[in-house]
């Protein structure tokens, strides 16, 4: 079918593009600002959501902009891929959005027109990724998605959070760097940076060994995606205010990397590269390593947002080895999972934030008998942590079981024992958190009770959302097939 | 009229550098807009050379109808009218912000200053414009005498800083001169188009090689090619903040200028590639000299000293670029003269700016600069991020293709300077990012304090084209193609 | 068909009412809930119903025959049982993991497919654990998280068989698996960890006996039970279970028998009981397969009430071990009476309920001629009747005198006790109740005389050998060592591997990375006074001191030039050297070019 | 119950219930012979006493490699 034109990619990025200037604006009328955030974010939504029948048709809705250098221009194509992406992030920044109101105002931050600004200015380039048609546009997002974060990171600028930010800087910028090369290799080699089902590596009479240079440093360039030995900014990212943590380093960041990473693997090289230079399969094993060993250090951990971190680890890379397997079950599989695990993260993060802000607790050691004060937040938690185990009627459940599918397909049983000994150790690292919170009697008498409304509200409605995911997931299973399909072109 | 525009634009300059003087003596105060008005004079004229060239293709004038091999020619095509444009872009924006910021830093010397403004002016839009090879030199003496008297008129240790200059600018003198010398000898000509027709039969001959030793080393000097540098961060550090900015912005970009003209079209491409290394030599060096000028930049905690090194080193990307002599990189190269002059001046005017209001210098004591002069600061984060080469900048666009030259040579080194030394360049500027604008919120609140308008608009506008440009940056990289694709192979 | 609703649905969502009822309308409604499930058993048809779209397969959530509806009778009857005996319970949680817990159990065995199926499986895990949990002490924490991790590798293993098998046949049919392949022997195994089959039986001895007094009564008899009845259905007639089943029948009592704690025992108690029922369903006889259904049946009853029991006495007494018990009839006749209806009916006494059912799988071996088995099967049949109708009540109602002043439970517990009772001794008096329900038709008549004669035998000659050896059976305070031990140390070894060697080798990268950024940082802030130190340094090595200076002013010397490091970065360069180097590249220059042409 | 004498009759019934258990196989009529020792007469009441003593005296053995301090855990 054609292809449509239409102005709505760019108004998606723009909306909270406005918004951040708005916000700038507004930034002595702290209500105004809060609120044109919330417009910002609710617009954004609805600008994708217009996009989605026109997608589910199976059409791409495309905007050439300008040649920002000849021959690159800033293009956005949106996809039934993309387009997830992007309704995910929105959707999600609504309730973001909401819960930082209630916990920037309830825990008197400084600097909040900074860190609505910058919030804004991340999500118009976390959209900008998820909507651009070639990888010179994705990498202007990419960058900016970098460098807007960081402000962000080292929100409370105390001498911790600010070596924390370096590191992330280094990692990510450093990243940036591979990620041109990559860039440049693939233009110089092939003359396109556009993104092609077929991938569009193959033919061009590419030596393989410069082929598998190119992954690598592909790779490296997705640091983003966190996954081993390039993970460690995402646990010192951690002391970024709590909704951060949330949206951007469960859900936007982390997922913009992941994101790319996927489009690297399937829209650049293409699946029939992946598999005859065996590319797919050596990084198939690169994710199982971080699976396995990311979990095994979110056991070690006591503080709950590291703990969370070095989940977010594990699980991203649950996407990346979903995408590897180049099955149409794993590649849905791990797209579904970017969907997925972002409602059941953004709980557990939203959880985590409502502790610190209610209780002031952040080590799970000190968390015993909060269930009882906070009931409705570690019910919200615990239902997070279900779904982050895959147990049935959990939105997690649905992606795993089209991964597992997906490693039986290709023959990988160890790949199938991986992903089954993490759904193990998630629950032996999240479990011990609702132990504590409900079946451990605190030391003295608790005075707190549930955080403000403003963040209980959002933290219930994700937690419910990630269990409507895994028992009626035929919405965006649909929209992922339609990804899938695509990429299969009739294969 | 129009047919003397190239002519033009050195005659406005010198008048107007006669002209102040007297004007000055008339009303003080109206030695800058003076100024201001002679630059944007030559900047209409380069602007509408330039759309000229671009139409109608290349311009040759012969100075008082002499014919070229023995009258002087002004020969104009797309290089030199767009490195016309720039200088004369900087030097009129410089002059506005100059105004306050001079009148701060060195009260009560308008008269000699801006008279050696236009003079200074004048003289690297002579070595631009002209076509003869000796003329070239004393525009460049023109020029040059009158950087070491701006440059003298700074703060306390800047004499010191413009007698080593000096000293520095003249060995680079007379060693062009000593070249243009064994060229004319050998050739009988100075006309650059003349030159490039009989120097081939010469290749070969000792002489031409060393008056090619002679000519890059004096250029290098004059550009601050590392290791020859020495002498640009105590004259940037010590001349008064406009004159660092125009000084970085467009002095040794000229002096890149001439390298180009000369290695490229009085003496044939081939020769300084293939016959002879001038070019691999040249490439080393410059890469050399990218990670040391960031090495020795993150060393600093004077910020214009910090910006001075950082010129250093990306003085050594465009080297490298002109010097990897392919047709990807040599636009990088020269693009990159183009990104360096907006964002290097925009980022000492931010510094004069700092200056200006609160006498800082010292990095780590910008604290809280960020809501004190918002606008500035948030300039100078665009002029840096564009110095880091982070997208959409005009420092990402020149990056891009330096690295996708450095690529099609097939040099995997270069490659890798090219885009990691980005990271040491991240590394300087993020200090800065960390006290302007984290760390402070416990102290007491911070009063907006911005710098007067006439300061701030040239900050904004630089600021503004960096970005635009990079969003944009197909223009001018049109532009330099067209040129590239003549002259290279 | 919407004029039935799957009896696991109907428990499950009811469960989420619980929390907005208060009082007495609560505790009607938990009573309500299961007669309602009862109920709307009657109106299942047999049957595949219920078949829902997801994901792109077919849910089938009531796949009803003889053999699910049997299972069905009895959990919901325990369910009821169950949720009487916990009437008195507060929380409002236990009450809910309980209903999920039951229901999850139904949901299983209504299951058409695999996918349904391992939905409830792994339901019934999480929220079997809760009911571990709530006992709020270190030692229920503990086991429950142990309990959890086991069901979840077997829920794990399942999964895998099950992903296998959909790969490989394109099917989820919930069917026959006996015919060997991975994914059978993976699905064999994760049925085999709820089945409690040796070596995978640890987590029910673990936790049962940490429960809560009234999870324990809920624990006991689902996950087991579920497991004999997925295993019924997939693996019946699997010869490899017959010698699974038959020692597990022994070593559930022998074990039993170690034990110093009277839950721990019965939870033993449980592998050995369940031992039966694997070994019949190897069998795979239509009378095996019979009795493992009505073992299941009244195990469930028996098992249950025997639980109520042993936690009547732990709720009352508030101990719960043999060395700490004693002489509790006194005040707990009430109690004592129908702890020994259950214990009669798990010891096979004629007219108490096991007796007519546990005599059916001993009669298949026989009829299989696997004389061994019969041998096995006997003889925990026998351990049995000593360990739970004589040691249990011996030691704990009999036996010396703990002092303690115990009194009957409340009326809620004893209800129920009774109302089980009364079902094991009404099953016992009229097995025609339970054999029409069975599966398959039922032709065997348990009440023969040679039966009777036999197994009173059994009965009174282990009773002899107890009255003979009972001081060797007085208990020590002690916990018997179990397959458990490998992954209690285990886990521990694991995690000191995780936290010290793994957490060590994973910060070596990043920390030399940021060694040589701390490095990089120190030499940026003056990279020429750093080398120079650096050649300094070197000539005061080699030589000892400085050219023209004695060696300990040179040493000084250097010292403080370290210590200031990195002092001023350099302001000037001086002219003079930058004239050299000018002078010197120009002759390099020259001389390069010269070369090269 | 807990009389002496109470004690002394049950005692007696026991064992009197041992003795007609065992003759009572002798009389009764086997319908058809399973397994070989289904026409042994008391065979049942021999496995029985003995398994017990057996199970008895086997784990008193096995006790002492497999119990532990209640503490062993911990």
């Amino acid at each position: 079918m054609d292809n449509i034109t239409s102005f709505s990619p760019a108004l998606a990025v723009l909306a909270s593009l406005v918004g951040a200037i708005m916000i700038l604006v507004f930034r002595k009328q702290p209500n105004i600002r809060e609120g044109v955030s919330l417009a910002a974010g609710i617009s954004k939504f609805l600008i994708i959501a217009t996009m989605i029948p026109a997608v589910m048709e199976g059409r791409l809705i495309e905007l050439r902009l300008w040649d920002v250098l000849p021959g690159l221009p800033i293009m956005f194509r949106v996809d039934a891929f993309g387009l997830l992406f992007g309704l995910i992030a929105s959707f999600l920044w609504i309730f973001t959005t909401l819960y930082s109101i209630g916990y920037m105002r309830t825990q008197k931050e400084h600097a909040q027109t900074r860190y609505f600004f910058c919030f804004a200015i991340a999500l118009s380039s976390t959209i900008g990724v998820a909507f651009s048609a070639n990888l010179f546009t994705l990498f202007i997002f990419y960058e900016i998605l970098t460098i807007s974060t960081y402000p962000l990171v080292v929100h409370i600028e105390t001498p911790e959070a600010m070596r924390a930010g370096r590191k992330y800087l280094l990692y990510l910028l450093t990243a940036g760097v591979f990620f041109l090369f990559s860039i440049l290799a693939v233009y110089h080699y092939t003359g396109t940076t556009d993104f092609a089902f077929g991938g569009i590596l193959e033919g061009k009479g590419i030596p393989e060994n410069m082929l598998k240079l190119l992954f690598v440093t592909f790779m490296i360039g997705s640091a983003k995606a966190a996954f081993m030995p390039l993970h460690s900014w995402l646990p010192s990212a951690m002391i970024a205010p709590t909704p951060v943590s949330a949206l951007l380093h469960a859900v936007a960041v982390v997922k913009v990397g992941v994101f790319t990473a996927t489009r690297i693997i399937l829209y650049v090289f293409g699946i029939d590269v992946m598999k005859e230079t065996g590319l797919a399969l050596a990084m198939a094993y690169v994710a199982a390593f971080t699976i396995i060993v990311a979990s095994l250090f979110a056991l070690t951990h006591d503080n709950l947002k590291k703990r969370l971190a070095y989940s977010t680890i594990s699980q991203l890379s649950y996407i990346i080895l979903g995408v590897v397997m180049l099955t149409p079950s794993g590649i849905t599989g791990g797209m579904l999972h970017i969907l997925n695990h972002a409602f059941m993260k953004i709980t557990l993060f939203f959880c985590a934030g409502a502790i610190i802000v209610a209780a002031g607790k952040e080590k799970i050691s000190e968390m015993n008998g909060i269930g009882k004060q906070m009931p409705l937040t570690m019910l919200a938690f615990t239902l997070g942590a279900l779904g982050m185990a895959g147990t049935p009627a959990t939105a997690g459940f649905v992606s795993k079981w089209f991964l597992l599918i997906g490693s039986v397909e290709i023959g990988q049983i160890p790949l199938l024992l991986v992903l089954l000994a993490s759904t193990f150790l998630n629950v032996a690292y999240f479990f011990p958190v609702i132990i504590n919170a409900f079946f451990k009697r605190p030391d003295k008498e608790l005075s707190y009770r549930e955080a403000p409304l403003f963040m209980l509200i959002p933290l219930i409605l994700t937690g419910i959302f990630s269990i409507i995911l895994g028992i009626l997931p035929d919405e965006p299973l649909a929209m992922v097939r339609i990804a899938v399909a695509n990429l299969m072109g009739g294969k | 009229m129009i047919e003397h525009f190239p002519v033009l634009i050195i005659a406005v300059g010198l008048l107007g550098a006669f002209f102040t003087p007297i004007i000055g003596l008339i009303r003080k105060e109206l030695c800058s807009p003076w100024a201001s008005l002679i630059t944007l004079l030559q900047f209409l004229i380069s602007i509408f050379l330039l759309y000229q060239v671009l139409a109608a293709g290349n311009i040759s004038y012969w100075l008082g109808g002499w014919q070229p091999p023995w009258g002087i020619e002004y020969a104009i095509d797309i290089l030199n009218a767009f490195v016309l444009v720039l200088v004369a872009g900087v030097c009129f924006s410089v002059s506005i912000y100059a105004k306050k910021s001079l009148g701060f830093e060195v009260p009560g010397k308008e008269l000699p200053l801006y008279t050696l403004y236009i003079l200074l002016s004048t003289g690297m839009l002579g070595i631009v414009v002209t076509g003869d090879i000796f003329n070239l030199y004393v525009f460049l003496e023109i020029g040059s005498l009158a950087a070491y008297a701006l440059i003298a008129v700074g703060d306390r240790q800047s004499l010191m800083a413009s007698f080593n200059y000096m000293i520095m600018g003249t060995i680079s003198a007379s060693f062009i001169l000593l070249g243009i010398g064994y060229l004319y000898v050998m050739t009988g000509t100075l006309n650059m188009a003349d030159l490039s027709e009989r120097l081939p039969e010469l290749y070969g001959r000792p002489v031409i090689l060393v008056a090619l030793a002679l000519l890059v080393v004096g250029l290098s000097i004059k550009t601050a090619l590392f290791p020859l540098h020495t002498w640009l961060p105590d004259a940037y550090t010590h001349a008064p903040s406009a004159v660092s900015a125009m000084l970085a912005g467009t002095f040794t970009k000229v002096g890149i200028y001439a390298l180009i003209r000369v290695m490229f079209t009085v003496i044939s491409p081939e020769y300084v590639i293939e016959t002879v290394p001038v070019m691999n030599i040249l490439s080393w060096v410059a890469a050399a000299g990218i990670v040391a000028g960031s090495v020795l930049a993150i060393a600093q905690y004077d910020i214009k000293r910090m910006l001075a090194y950082s010129s250093v080193s990306q003085i050594g990307y465009i080297i490298l670029g002109v010097s990897m002599a392919n047709k990807l990189a040599m636009t990088g190269g020269i693009l990159h003269i183009l990104s360096h002059s907006l964002m290097k001046v925009g980022l000492f005017m931010v510094a004069g700016a700092i200056i200006y209001r609160t006498g800082i210098r010292n990095i780590y004591q910008l604290k809280g600069m960020g809501k004190k002069m918002p606008f500035t600061m948030a300039a100078f984060v665009i002029g840096a991020l564009s110095m880091i080469g982070i997208p959409p900048t005009i420092g990402f666009a020149s990056k891009f293709y330096l690295a996708w030259g450095a690529l099609e040579a097939e040099n995997w080194v270069f490659v890798a300077v090219i885009l990691l030394s980005s990271l040491l360049t991240a590394v300087y500027f993020w200090r800065i990012f960390e006290n302007v604008y984290f760390g402070v919120h416990e102290h007491e609140e911070i009063k907006k304090d911005e710098v007067p308008l006439s300061m701030l608009l040239p900050i904004l506008i630089f600021a503004a084209i960096t970005l635009l440009l990079g969003l944009f940056a197909s223009l001018p990289i049109g532009v330099i193609e067209h040129w590239v694709t003549g002259v290279l192979p | 068909m919407i004029d039935w609703v799957p009896p696991g649905i109907v428990l499950i969502a009811g469960a989420f009412l619980i929390p907005f009822l208060k009082g007495r309308a609560k505790r009607a409604y938990l009573l309500l809930l299961p007669v309602i499930t009862f109920i709307d058993l009657f109106f299942m048809a047999d049957g595949t119903g219920w078949a829902v779209p997801f994901m792109g397969y077919n849910l089938v959530f009531g796949q009803v025959d003889r053999l699910s509806m049997a299972f069905g009778y009895v959990f919901v009857i325990m369910a009821f049982i169950g949720m009487l005996y916990a009437l008195h319970v507060k929380e409002d949680g236990q009450h809910f993991a309980a209903f999920l817990y039951a229901g999850s159990a139904l949901g299983v065995v209504f299951s058409g497919d695999f996918l349904s199926l391992f939905v409830f499986w792994e339901i019934m895990a999480f929220s079997g654990v809760f009911l571990i949990w709530y006992s709020r002490d270190k030692a229920s924490r503990d086991a429950g998280m142990r309990y959890l991790l086991v069901h979840v590798f077997g829920g794990l293993s399942l999964l895998a068989g099950i992903v296998i098998r959909l790969v490989n046949t394109g099917s989820l049919e919930f069917g026959s698996l006996a015919h060997g392949g991975l994914d059978s022997y993976l699905i064999l195994l994760g049925f085999m960890v709820n089945a409690a089959v040796p070596p995978l039986h640890a987590w029910l001895s673990d936790a049962y006996p940490e429960a809560t007094i009234t999870g324990a009564v809920f624990l006991s008899a689902f996950t087991t039970k579920t497991a004999v009845y997925v295993l019924l259905r997939a693996f019946s007639g699997f010869e490899i279970l017959i010698w699974f089943g038959a020692a597990m029948a022994v070593f559930g009592v022998a074990y039993a028998l170690l034990q110093n704690d009277i839950r721990r025992l019965l939870a033993y108690e449980i592998i050995s009981q369940v031992g039966y029922m694997i070994a019949g369903i190897g069998m795979g006889t239509m009378l095996s397969l019979n009795g493992v259904t009505a073992h299941a049946f009244t195990h469930i009853l028996y098992k249950g009430l025997l639980f109520m029991g042993a936690g009547a006495v732990i709720y009352t007494a508030g101990k719960r071990k043999f060395t700490e018990l004693g002489g509790l009839y006194r005040t707990m006749p009430l109690t004592l009476g129908l702890y020994m209806v259950g214990a009669l009916s798990i010891s096979a006494v004629p007219f108490f309920s096991g007796f007519v059912s546990k005599s059916m799988i001993v009669s298949a071996s026989a009829h299989e001629h696997l004389a061994p088995v019969w041998l096995l099967l006997t003889l925990a049949s026998a351990g049995t009747f000593l360990l739970v109708a004589l040691r249990l009540p011996y030691f704990t109602f009999f036996g010396k005198d703990s002092g303690i002043k115990a009194k009957e439970p409340p009326v809620n517990m004893l209800l129920a006790m009774g109302f089980a009772a009364f079902l094991n001794i009404l099953i016992g008096v009229y097995p025609a109740i339970l054999y029409n329900i069975l599966p398959f038709p039922v032709d065997y008549v348990p009440y023969t005389g040679e039966h009777i004669v036999w197994t009173v035998q059994i009965l009174l000659f282990t009773a002899l050998g107890f009255f003979l050896m009972r001081d060797k059976l007085m208990s020590q305070p002690a916990i018997s060592l179990d397959i458990d031990w490998i992954y209690r140390k285990g886990s521990r070894a694991f995690m000191w591997f995780v936290e010290k060697p793994l957490s060590a080798a994973a910060q070596l990268p990043v920390r030399i990375f940021l060694r040589i950024a701390d490095y990089l940082m120190w030499l940026g802030k003056n990279p020429t006074r750093a080398v120079s130190l650096y050649a300094s340094t070197a000539i005061f090595r080699l030589l000892g001191r400085f050219p023209g200076m004695p060696p300990h002013a040179s040493e000084k010397l250097l010292e403080n030039a370290w210590k200031n490091y990195p002092g001023e970065p350099v302001k000037k360069s001086p002219v003079g050297d930058s004239v050299i180097l000018v002078l010197i590249l120009m002759a390099v220059y020259a001389i390069y070019y010269y070369i090269v042409t | 119950m807990g009389s002496l004498k109470n004690r002394k009759v049950l005692k007696y019934l026991f064992y009197a219930g041992l003795v007609i258990a065992v003759l009572a196989d002798f009389l009764m009529h086997r319908e058809k012979i399973e397994l070989p020792w289904d026409a042994v007469p008391g065979f049942n009441a021999m496995y029985g006493f003995f398994s017990t003593i057996l199970l008895i005296i086997v784990l008193r053995a096995a006790g002492y490699v497999l119990l532990k301090r209640e503490d062993y855990y911990d």
